[in-house]
């Protein structure tokens, strides 16, 4: 059955995950996520997700290439993989908060407020000079220069997104090398490797990082499609892990 | 809810003294109606609470007993007194180096919702509402008396004054706030220092 | 007059929350003898007041009840807060239910960096950040006026407030921001509820 169902706007990965597995009417579970992995790495492409955004995406996006890879091959584990929170006990308490803001949103516009008592000091009359103690030139010269320190890094966030793009930029090239390494493995010969595990696993996470990468430097491309060529020439079409990358 | 509970609210709310035929309005109760809520509320005051209604020819207000003055006294002059709160402080400071300036765009270079801090400010005679208004806004600044009590004439003699109120960070910040070119040209003269 | 007429009188006059210290401060009482007196005022106040005691933090201000709203509005300017965009709502139910909490602890539950959000929320007088810090960095909470907003007595009336903030998931998740001993001291009160 063809879902109809669009995903027209998403305000950051967890959202978007929790509204693509809604939108399947799965239980949130490994199964559902790697279900929905590559329709998650699709949207996140065809939308224009905020520069200062897309670490966060990448980060979902790897790790649903994770638990997909894991479902494949159970006894694939990789360390770097495995810290931080399980995505999908972070998915299941996102939408228990997700489900609680529709009832405050609905309570929000009751308008069945509560009101402070009202205030009637501002007339004129009650307006006296009190002098006050603390404020000194010393003090608010810098109090100012705290205020526009403050305000620096806020101005600065786009440029900032920038330069961490250019860091990871760098990373990929660096990655493209052992990926190249690796290259003469085919896709399929290198999952199915038991004895040369080590490099089955280096070659994963640089295809991840690689992953990670392309989504960082455009929207531009097929970069899966490159992946493929640069990776594995000779991958099976029907290979359910490769799919993930295409 | 009971009538003398909603007539309980509103006096509460508006704060100042209220007419008969002003809460018979607001309710949509008869004045006979009005009356005896009022008499029941009232009463229950009387019984138990720390405030009470107090009655002036047909107007209604509600005010601290007077066994609670002692107590209220202290709250009020802390209110009025004593040292600003760093909040306090920083507000200040920003008018003082960029004003006038209207509400939004204090909230906007501080980041915190300004409402009660400004209140605040004009009850102690720091701050004051200028005549003229920018996007529909009124406009504040820092009073003469504030100037006086700093040592200032003017507050161009504020340290580092050029330098810090023209600086980009907070040009940059207000600019979000007016996007379009018409509302740049309402920004204060002494935009011009920006270096 | 006994603790809570007095307590009230305060609550009343001062218009403003006012935290449980300083009502001790100024009533001369310890604060476990205020604490007793609050719990009596809001009761009372439950019981047959078209206003009520509201709470947050161990801060207390006196509101009127949400049932009277419809009438309070015709006395009074109401602020409109307008909608919420999806992203606020997020961010501002975790933050009633799971607050006060850091910059990156309410990032590791919506997954996604936050920072223009608080700011948003900030101006918007929904959010504050609180004066106490956690590992060194800020920690942010609702306010008053979003418990106003929402005619709440307190964060506890939230739907299965219990529950939400209680869940073992988040706690184990956070704890992996915070993985001190330190840290976890710091939590607030309700944490104990945690199953």
């Amino acid at each position: 059955m063809a879902y109809t169902v669009q995903i027209e706007h998403f305000e950051g990965p967890l959202d978007l995950l929790l509204q693509l597995v809604e939108r399947d009417e799965l239980a949130i579970n490994k199964i559902s996520l790697a279900r929905v992995a590559d329709q998650f790495v699709q949207y996140m492409q065809s939308d224009h997700v905020p520069a200062e955004e897309m670490a966060d995406f990448l980060l979902v996006a790897s790790k649903l290439v994770y638990i997909k890879s894991q479902l494949l091959l159970p006894d694939f584990k990789d360390e770097q993989m495995e810290e931080g929170p399980d995505l999908e006990a972070q998915l299941r308490q996102y939408q228990m908060f997700v489900n609680a803001s529709r009832d405050l949103d609905a309570a929000w516009k009751t308008g069945a407020k509560s009101f402070e008592r009202g205030s009637v000091i501002m007339r004129k009359r009650e307006i006296k000079f009190v002098p006050p103690v603390n404020a000194n030139l010393d003090v608010m010269q810098d109090l100012m220069k705290k205020v526009i320190a403050r305000l620096e890094p806020i101005i600065k966030m786009p440029k900032a997104a920038i330069k961490r793009a250019v860091s990871i930029h760098e990373r990929i090239d660096d990655l493209f090398k052992r990926i190249k390494m690796h290259a003469k493995m085919s896709f399929r010969h290198f999952l199915k490797d038991a004895t040369h595990k080590e490099d089955a696993i280096v070659s994963f996470l640089a295809l991840l990082e690689l992953v990670k990468q392309r989504f960082v430097v455009v929207n531009q491309g097929d970069l899966f499609h490159d992946i493929d060529i640069k990776i594995s020439p000779d991958a099976p079409e029907r290979d359910p892990l490769a799919e993930s990358f295409v | 809810m009971n009538l003398d509970q909603i007539l309980e609210a509103i006096l509460f709310a508006s704060g100042r003294p209220l007419g008969l035929r002003k809460l018979s309005e607001i309710t949509e109760a008869s004045t006979e109606e009005v009356e005896s809520a009022l008499e029941e509320l009232s009463q229950r005051l009387e019984a138990s609470s720390g405030i009470m209604l107090q009655e002036y020819g047909h107007n209604f207000e509600l005010v601290t007993k007077p066994n609670a003055a002692e107590a209220v006294k202290k709250v009020v002059k802390d209110d009025e007194q004593g040292e600003l709160t760093r909040a306090s402080l920083e507000a200040l400071t920003i008018l003082a180096y960029r004003g006038p300036m209207t509400r939004p765009e204090l909230e906007q270079v501080r980041g915190i919702q300004s409402t009660m801090i400004l209140r605040n400010l004009m009850i102690r005679g720091l701050v004051e509402q200028k005549d003229d208004e920018r996007l529909g806004q009124p406009t504040y600044a820092v009073t003469f008396d504030f100037l006086k009590h700093l040592g200032l004439s003017s507050v161009k003699d504020l340290p580092d004054y050029e330098v810090l109120r023209g600086h980009a960070a907070i040009s940059d910040m207000l600019e979000q706030l007016n996007p379009t070119s018409e509302a740049k040209a309402d920004l204060p003269a002494a935009d011009s220092l920006n270096v």
